[in-house]
């Protein structure tokens, strides 16, 4: 497949499923018994007022034509009110926040650098740690450091990362004083203190994935240190190390890889809870102002920036399992 | 002869009462072995399938698996006249012997490699493997070896074969790259297990010259595990005969060929098929072949493998195989064997030409009718190992035919399993071992006997015996025999073995780069060969017999192929 | 009253200058726009517009209604249907230009435009054509609005209005310079007329105000402007921010929290040393459960009274945070208002835990089906404990009730949208916008604000109330006022369309350096206005 | 016939390997040789059984999780005394604002968390195995199919669609079946994923070849041969998500999809507890204690499963230097 047709079925695929999300999430305020003019009411409310509200935020018009207006505004942009008072969203606009009065891509744009920083961090941090520690549990399978490292990761997933989290603040943020409690530093500003700042969100957030992590790398590697060609590879003479390292994990790598693209691009659509107790502006707050304003351009534009983030998360595991696994990129030929 | 000058010189790897025994078994794989490999010296580990050639070589490099436990004691002699014990030894000291003093050629290449990298990959990493420091070579220079080794080795096409992965290549081409692996840090020894099971006798050759000069020039040891007597006769000093575990007989390979002591020796010696004795034909008349109902045709039919090095598999190929007819199907590794017998077993789709097997166009069928030819056509895959299915015991495997297509209650199922493995001369003690606990031969029958599980009227047979000791071998060929008297399959026979296929082949088709070179009545083919390939190819079939092979390698060496 | 003791003693003596006050909001952004924000007076947007009319809180806890832009609180024509107002002398913007009436108009005027929904818009159905007047910006203005010059402004009413001096403190009432106005961004930076403007706004995480130099203290008396900076510090999560001010480390120290402490932390901050920086407000809110009095058997007013006397109040103090979280309530109008009065109709004096016996009997006597109760809650955890707490309090006198949790804005249609058929019990509490009874009970009573989005959630009709509703309303004498209105709620609470739980006290955080940070009895809330830091 | 010729010729070829284990049997050997993973077991039936017989335990104590008892509580809410409130009548203490009796609690909860963390989990498993399988052998429309509907999936806000789901499923629509479904089919994206990848890379496998060969239908090849290989995976991931499970159950709770207070619920009370933390860290103790305990269960019956499925691995014991 030449790369040119790759990507432009990886495209067709990416808008496939923005029309999908997006088109969802507006028919699910059909569901949602809760109406988003409530807010723009005001005190004190009277249904007059409720309508006039509900129509200019055009939520009198059928779920379709909002969704078909919201495809539009990605590019044409929109404009809103009347001649000489106009808001307006420029393209590609995902939508006006009127509870925020604010185009919302701006609003995301001005998130995605927080989320960002806290995801990747994290998400390297877990990496290591959850795929080292699996791997030593593999080869020091059955032993006290094996079991050791298994409670640990139990330990990590069952405990609520609310819980962590504060137990951070309280323990290294105040007891310890050693790092700030709440807050994000932009990387522009400093980066020093931007990594100082993110080093308890990206502690929290890892402790919690690296469990299954460890637990995934470590029985992917006890099913690969079993087969022949570790022999062979043994049989050369390899240093343990480099069996272990370069043969057995290499293949164990395959799902993990798969996995941690998708929690990746996941994460990159915000992480709620840990934003919230470190304070952290992220999409994850964004969204939750959404929810709790029931804001649904917002909802909608958020929505579809994750969907995307995840597409191309899954396109990166495509790719990236192709070249681990020469079977999959041959379409698994006839040996 | 030659090897004589290192007689006596202080033994390499002395082996004494070893045995090793895995969980669960009630008895020793192993038992109380004891023998001695010297520098410069060619010892031949010869014996039953499954009767502890392989498990006590890898007990020598401390690669057997957890589940064994190791007795006796293995001493390696070092240059300086010291010696390690290996029983017990820790992993460092393994590792420094691995590769560099005793390197491995394991059974079964095709599962011996790491599917994740290229070939090259790995056999550079064995190169570099022991070499630090500066005598560490760069990548580039490692590159080079590799492909010098490959060459060496008799890999046709190196720069192509160090590209590619593992599941890119053919039986032999893997397994020379194996060979080629272990050479790759001249160790003092090489423990070669069935190192040409997958080869066509010309390559094989090749590679027994290539093990002989390291003997003769480097003086290198070399324990040679196999069952083909042809090969011990032409490459042996000593031989170890091995049985149920034990030795039963050790001595010189003149002595042994020429005054074998123990019933067993004989036995096996007397089962060893020989080019030209069977008269061919003569018992093909008894066969109910009834050639004018032809079962398979092969009409122009092409395969081609696309990739960075595309390969014609087969090219414009043109077979006819009629019911109840074995086509012996032989030719040089790589030549596209196994492709025709996937083409036929309907696995692979020919890029071109049509495909009649039991009178259905498999291009054309149905679902239903694909369907039924699945059922008719049994297949035994070249490489045995790769096609059980790991976490499947030998009965669940055997039994999967009967379950998909016979109804069976539970009871006449397992009583039909067990029917199939003692037909394949494996107790029912195996039917409930799972392929990693079993020796090649024996995976081998174990994938024989699910193929003719549901008497298939097409049978695909790649290699069927590559594995087995020539009496095991021998049985199954009967055994194939009468089941094709009892059912009259077809039956396309890859082998590289002529005698064997002399011996069931009714026609023979030779097969070179995926061109039929010429193909015939098996006497015909294999008495007067036409083409000059054809006539190397019988030139090169080594005889079971020290003096006469010696003779035939001279004439060979002056006459090239 | 746990308001701090005040050194200064009088209100408009000068407190300290200089500091960088910190408050830590949970809210994410601040909406400047004076026309869709319902801020009250003394908080935010006190700090940067001001309006004709602002509240002064005494250290005493009263709050008044003060001249802020205007120079009185307004003067009523004899019916009381048009209230006249002058502006001070010497009032500008920050840039320097005057603050005319005209820019008064155009500020109330823009509340009206359907870009700008959803502020406290109590004056669009009070003045005269406001109900088909839909802004300023496509031209037209609106007449009962009058700037004969550029100090004078009048407003014509419907009819008479006695709190109008209390509308005109909201938000709308500001000044807006039309050529500055673009609707798009002023909810981010707003033209000043306060002690502080806008500095500086990073998306989702802070706030910065700076001083205003164009602000004159001599024409202000509610503001003393004490900080010369104030951050507003977005998005902080309320236990963290208990934890901060507990800790009162660096800046922290000079910050105090904008949202009510959660009972965890009110419970650690007692035991604990912080105790004396915490500051709870005098009985205010009115908590109370609503009994959906068009429900199937809740239409029965003995029914109704028996859930009042079962429901176990005590309870539902504990679940809301103890004694310091709340007085038990008895009466509609809420302490802090003028003209309250405590009194007695047998059922509202019960014993706080309630008295089951009597509410078995009159449920028996009602011969009360005895079916399930659906008491709706928003579905955050303070709101879910309450509500067991009450559920508990009912089955004792063996009624059934299930709980049923809804997210906030799905609470918010169930209650006042619709035929409100989805529940017949739900929990909510309530605080006016001004310090009248008026905006204590005709918002929560009067059948014009059931459903609609009204926010008459016991569904209660009763002409006989309404009639006494408006008559309170229009009347301007405050005293005369205060009467009618404490007659109206015996008479509704003889009707138990709702149980009074308890008057919520706050609870607030604040660091060792801030000063003057007092809760008045209405609102109970802390006064921005004033707030100042020791050195 | 020519068997017995070449019997007496070659004579037994075989060791008498006597009582060979069939797989089956020697699974539940291989189980019971690991005492990790036995323990894990035991400790799950014993959860099992006291969920079951919840109401008998609490009456046999003499507690129960809905009365109030305000009198265990001080003037703060918080429960009166050290220790949250552990007295004798309160094993446990009692539960901060309410006074309720957290030993009741703990006991009733363990209904609702299993319940919800094993449905959900096996939903999610099963669903994604399936479609993971499926994508992962049949590859091309099918495999777009099922990656786009994972696209979809994940990019939804899942808490907004609980909610909705929550606010319109009918009132008769039992609550615990639609917390079950509703965390089940919103958490099966990522073991989709990883089947599908290690499915992908199975297909070409010999074995899988070979049984195509014998005509056996995709089922047969995906379910027999293909999903016993990945159980590693399926068990990593089943043991892992359960406590996950468990915790979504409690938010969706809040959310009014789930069991509305005061059914308990581990969920719910760790969510409380959490930001009692400071001042009641006994209230965290023992629901937490209860959830941990069980996902390490769990993960050690897991571990032990995955080895016992492993037929190439050995038993735990003898584990030391090995063949390296
Ligand atoms: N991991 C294992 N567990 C249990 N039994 C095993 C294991 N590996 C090998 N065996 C048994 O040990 C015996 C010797 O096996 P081995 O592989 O040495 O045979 P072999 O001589 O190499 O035969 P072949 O020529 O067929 O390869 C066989 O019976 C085999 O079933
Ligand atoms: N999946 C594949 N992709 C690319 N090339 C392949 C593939 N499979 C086989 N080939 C190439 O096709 C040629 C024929 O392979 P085939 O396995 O048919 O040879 P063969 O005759 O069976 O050899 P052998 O006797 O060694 O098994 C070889 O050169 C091999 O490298
Ligand atoms: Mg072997
Ligand atoms: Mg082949």
């Amino acid at each position: 497949m030449t790369l040119v047709r790759f990507l432009a079925t990886r495209l067709a695929t990416l808008a496939f499923v923005l029309l999908a999300v997006s088109f969802l999430t507006y028919a699910l305020f059909v569901l949602l018994p809760a109406d988003p003019a409530q807010l723009a009411c005001g005190r004190p409310c009277t249904p007059e007022r409720l309508e006039t509200a509900r129509a200019f935020m055009g939520l009198d018009k059928s779920v379709v034509e909002q969704w078909w207006d919201f495809l539009r505004g990605v590019f044409a942009g929109r404009t809103f009110g009347s001649a000489n008072a106009t808001l307006t969203c420029p393209s590609p606009c995902l939508g006006y926040s009127f509870v925020r009065n604010a185009p919302v891509t701006e609003l995301i744009v001005g998130r995605f650098p927080v989320t960002a920083s806290i995801a990747v961090g994290a998400a390297v941090l877990w990496l290591v740690v959850g795929v080292g520690a699996g791997a030593v549990a593999a080869v020091r399978r059955g032993t006290a450091l094996d079991r050791g490292l298994m409670i640990a990761a139990i330990t990590g997933v069952s405990a609520p990362s609310y819980l962590v989290g504060l137990l951070g603040i309280l323990l290294f943020g105040f007891t310890l004083d050693m790092v700030p409690v709440a807050g994000y530093v932009p990387f522009a500003t400093s980066p020093v203190d931007w990594a100082w700042h993110l080093v308890l969100p990206w502690t929290v957030l890892a402790l919690l994935s690296a469990a299954i992590y460890t637990r995934l790398t470590r029985s992917q590697m006890l099913e690969e240190l079993g087969s022949p060609y570790v022999r062979t590879a043994r049989a050369k003479g390899l240093s343990e190390r480099r069996v272990v390292t370069r043969h057995a994990l290499r293949n164990a790598a395959v799902p993990v890889v798969t996995l941690f693209a998708l929690d990746l691009g996941v994460l990159l659509g915000g992480t709620v809870i840990t934003e919230r107790v470190f304070s952290m502006p992220g999409l994850g707050a964004l969204l939750m102002e959404a929810v709790g304003a029931t804001d649904v351009p917002l909802l909608v534009g958020v929505t579809v920036f994750t969907a995307a983030l995840v597409v191309v998360a899954n396109l990166a595991v495509d790719v990236v399992h192709g070249a681990l696994d020469p079977r999959v990129r041959h379409g698994g030929s006839s040996r | 002869m030659t090897g004589t000058t290192h007689q006596g010189g202080q033994p390499l790897l002395e082996v004494e009462g070893l045995s090793v025994v895995f969980d669960d078994a009630a008895t020793p794989a192993v038992d109380r072995v004891s023998w001695t490999l010297r520098p410069g010296r060619v010892t031949a580990l010869v014996g039953e399938s499954g009767s502890g050639k392989t498990v006590s070589a890898m007990a020598v490099l401390g690669l057997l698996p957890d589940t064994a436990r190791v007795a006796g004691s293995i001493r390696l002699g070092a240059p300086d006249g010291g010696a390690t014990e290996l029983v017990g030894a820790s992993g460092g000291t393994f590792r420094d012997v691995r590769g560099a003093v005793l390197s491995l050629v394991s059974q079964e290449p095709m599962s011996a490699w790491n599917p994740v990298l290229t070939i090259g990959d790995q056999v550079a990493e064995a190169v570099r493997a022991h070499l630090t420091g500066p005598s560490r070579l760069s990548r580039r220079a490692a590159h080079a070896r590799v492909l010098e080794l490959l060459a060496e080795a008799g890999v046709d096409d190196p720069v192509r074969i160090a590209a590619a992965y593992p599941h890119q290549l053919s039986g032999g081409q893997l397994q020379r790259a194996l060979v080629a692996m272990g050479l790759s840090q001249d160790p003092v020894a090489i423990v070669a297990d069935e190192p040409t099971t997958a080869l066509d006798v010309t390559v094989q050759a090749g590679i027994l010259d290539l093990l002989r000069r390291l003997r003769d020039e480097r003086g290198t040891a070399v324990l040679l595990i196999t069952h083909d007597m042809g090969v011990v006769a032409d490459l042996a000093d000593d031989v170890v005969v091995m049985r149920e575990g034990r030795v039963v007989e050790a001595a010189s390979v003149g002595e042994l060929f020429a005054a074998p002591r123990d019933t067993y020796t004989r036995t096996l010696l007397a089962a060893v098929p020989r080019l030209g004795e069977t008269a061919a034909g003569a018992d093909a008349a008894v066969r109910p072949s009834r050639p004018e109902e032809t079962a398979v045709v092969l009409d122009g039919v092409t395969v081609t493998y696309g990739g960075r090095h595309p390969v014609v598999a087969a090219d414009d190929v043109r077979l006819e195989i009629g019911r109840g007819e074995v086509l012996g199907l032989v030719g040089e590794s790589g030549s596209g064997k196994s492709t025709l017998g996937q083409v036929v077993a309907g696995l692979l789709r020919p890029g071109s030409g049509r495909v009649v097997v039991d009178g259905v166009d498999v291009a054309r069928a149905s679902r239903r009718e694909r369907a039924a030819l699945r059922r008719s056509t049994g297949v035994v895959f070249q490489d045995p190992a790769s096609t059980l299915n790991p976490r499947w015991t030998v009965a669940q495997s055997v039994g999967e035919p009967l379950r998909l297509h016979a109804a069976l209650d539970a009871r006449a199922q397992e009583a039909r399993v067990r029917e199939l493995l003692d037909l394949v001369r494996l107790g029912p003690g195996y039917a409930g071992r799972y392929p990693h606990e079993l020796s090649g031969g024996q995976r081998q029958r174990v994938a024989i006997a699910r193929a003719v599980a549901l008497g298939p009227a097409v049978l695909v047979a790649d290699e069927p015996t590559s594995a087995l000791d020539v009496s095991v071998q021998a049985h199954v060929l009967d055994l194939f025999r009468d089941l094709q008297a009892e059912l009259g399959f077809a039956c396309l026979f890859v082998s590289h073995d002529l005698a064997v296929v002399e011996r069931v082949a009714d026609r023979v088709a030779v097969l070179r780069s995926g061109r039929v070179v010429e193909s015939g009545p098996t006497a015909r083919v294999l008495r007067e060969p036409a083409d000059p390939y054809t006539r190397a190819l019988v030139a090169a079939a080594p005889v079971p017999d020290p003096e006469a092979q010696a003779a035939r390698r001279t004439a060979r060496a002056g006459a090239p192929a | 009253n746990a308001n701090a003791p005040d050194p200064t003693g009088g209100e408009t003596t000068a407190v300290q200058q200089g500091g960088e006050l910190h408050i830590l909001t949970s809210s994410t952004s601040i909406n400047w726009d004076p026309a869709t924000s319902q801020n009250l007076a003394i908080t935010t947007l006190g700090l940067v517009e001001r309006r004709l009319t602002s509240w002064r809180t005494g250290p005493d806890g009263t709050t008044e209604v003060v001249p802020d832009l205007a120079t009185d609180t307004g003067t009523p024509s004899d019916d009381g249907a048009t209230w006249t107002y002058t502006l001070k002398d010497g009032l500008t913007f920050e840039d320097g230009t005057p603050v005319t009436s005209a820019d008064v108009k155009y500020s109330v005027e823009r509340s009206f435009a359907p870009e700008l929904s959803g502020g406290l818009g109590y004056h669009k159905g009070l003045l005269e054509g406001g109900d088909d007047y839909s802004g300023p910006f496509d031209g037209d203005e609106l007449d009962s609005i009058e700037t004969p010059d550029d100090k004078t402004i009048v407003f014509h009413l419907d009819s008479a209005y006695g709190d109008w001096p209390w509308i005109v403190s909201m938000p709308a009432f500001g000044a807006v310079p039309e050529d500055q106005d673009d609707i798009g961004t002023y909810t981010t930076d707003p033209v000043a007329t306060g002690p502080y403007r806008v500095a500086e706004t990073v998306e989702g995480t802070s706030v910065t105000l700076e001083r205003n130099p164009e602000w004159d203290p001599g024409t202000d008396d509610a503001r003393t402007a004490g900080p010369d900076s104030i951050v507003f510090e977005l998005g902080q999560d309320e236990t963290v921010v208990a934890q901060r001010l507990i800790a009162d480390s660096g800046t922290d120290a000079s910050a105090f929290g904008a949202s009510f402490v959660p009972p965890a932390q009110l419970a650690q901050v007692q035991q604990g040393p912080a105790k004396d920086r915490l500051v709870t407000s005098g009985p205010g809110a009115l908590a109370y459960l609503a009994i959906n009095t068009e429900a199937e058997g809740l239409d029965d007013v003995d029914v109704r009274t028996a859930i009042s006397l079962a429901v176990d109040k005590n309870a539902y103090r504990v679940a809301a945070g103890g004694e310091i979280s709340g007085d038990f309530a008895t009466t509609l109008v809420t302490p802090g208002i003028p003209g309250r009065e405590e009194y007695s109709n047998g059922v509202n004096d019960a014993a706080p835990e309630g008295d089951v016996e009597r509410a078995e009997q009159l449920l028996e006597d009602a011969g009360w089906s005895g079916r399930e109760l659906r008491l709706v809650v928003q579905d955050d955890a303070p709101n879910l404990a309450r509500a067991q707490a009450i559920q508990q309090g009912l089955e004792r006198a063996g009624l059934t009730v299930k709980i049923v949790p809804q997210a906030a804005d799905v609470w918010t249609e169930t209650v006042t949208q619709g035929d409100g058929s989805g529940y017949d019990l739900t929990l909510s509490s309530w605080q006016p916008d001004f310090p009248s009874a008026n905006g204590n009970i005709q918002p929560l009573f009067h059948s014009s604000q059931v459903g609609g989005g009204g926010y008459n959630l016991a569904r209660y009709d009763n002409p006989e109330a309404d009639e006494l509703i408006e008559q309170a309303t229009e009347e301007t004498d405050a005293d005369a006022a205060a009467k009618l209105w404490v007659e109206a709620d015996k008479l509704i609470l003889g009707d138990a369309p709702v149980v009074p739980l308890i008057y919520t006290k706050n609870s607030f955080l604040h660091g060792s350096k801030v000063e003057n940070f007092r809760i008045p009895d209405f609102p109970a809330y802390p006064n921005y206005l004033q707030v100042s830091l020791s050195r | 016939m020519s068997i017995d010729r070449s019997a007496e010729m070659v004579g037994p070829a075989t060791p008498a390997v006597t009582g060979s284990p069939t797989h089956r049997a020697s699974l539940w050997r291989r189980l019971a040789r690991d005492r990790f993973a036995l323990a894990g077991g035991v400790v799950v039936v014993a959860y099992a059984l006291v969920a079951l017989a919840a109401p008998l335990v609490t009456r046999a104590l003499g507690v129960d999780p809905y009365t109030y008892d305000l009198d265990a509580l001080g003037p703060t809410g918080a429960p009166a005394g050290p220790a949250g409130g552990i007295s004798s009548e309160h094993w446990f203490g009692v539960e901060p604002l309410t006074g309720r009796d957290l030993l009741a609690i703990v006991v009733m909860g363990s209904r609702t968390s299993l319940l919800v963390g094993l449905g959900a989990t096996v939903v999610s498993m099963v669903v994604g195995t399936v479609l993971g399988l499926l994508a992962g052998y049949f590859g091309g429309w099918v495999d777009w199919v099922v990656a786009r509907l994972i696209d979809v999936l994940v990019g939804l806000p899942a808490l907004v669609f609980m909610i909705a789901i929550g606010a319109v499923a009918p009132g008769w629509f039992p609550r615990l079946l639609l917390l079950v479904l509703v965390i089940g089919l919103f958490g099966w994206s990522s073991i989709a994923r990883v089947v599908r990848g290690q499915t992908m890379a199975l297909r070409s496998a010999g074995f899988v070849r070979a049984s195509r060969a014998l005509g056996a239908s995709p089922a047969h090849v995906l379910f027999r041969q293909v999903l016993p290989n990945l159980a590693a995976t399926i068990v990593v991931f089943t043991t892992i998500s359960i406590p996950g499970a468990i915790g979504a159950e409690a938010a969706l709770s809040f959310l009014g999809v789930g069991v509305p207070p005061p059914t308990p619920s581990w969920g719910r009370s760790i969510g409380d507890a959490v930001t009692w933390f400071s001042v009641d860290p006994v209230y965290l103790i023992f629901p937490g204690l209860a959830l941990f305990g069980i996902t390490l269960a769990f993960n050690a019956f897991g571990d032990g499963l995955r080895d016992a499925l492993d037929p190439r691995s050995a038993a735990p014991r003898r584990r030391k230097g090995g063949a390296r």
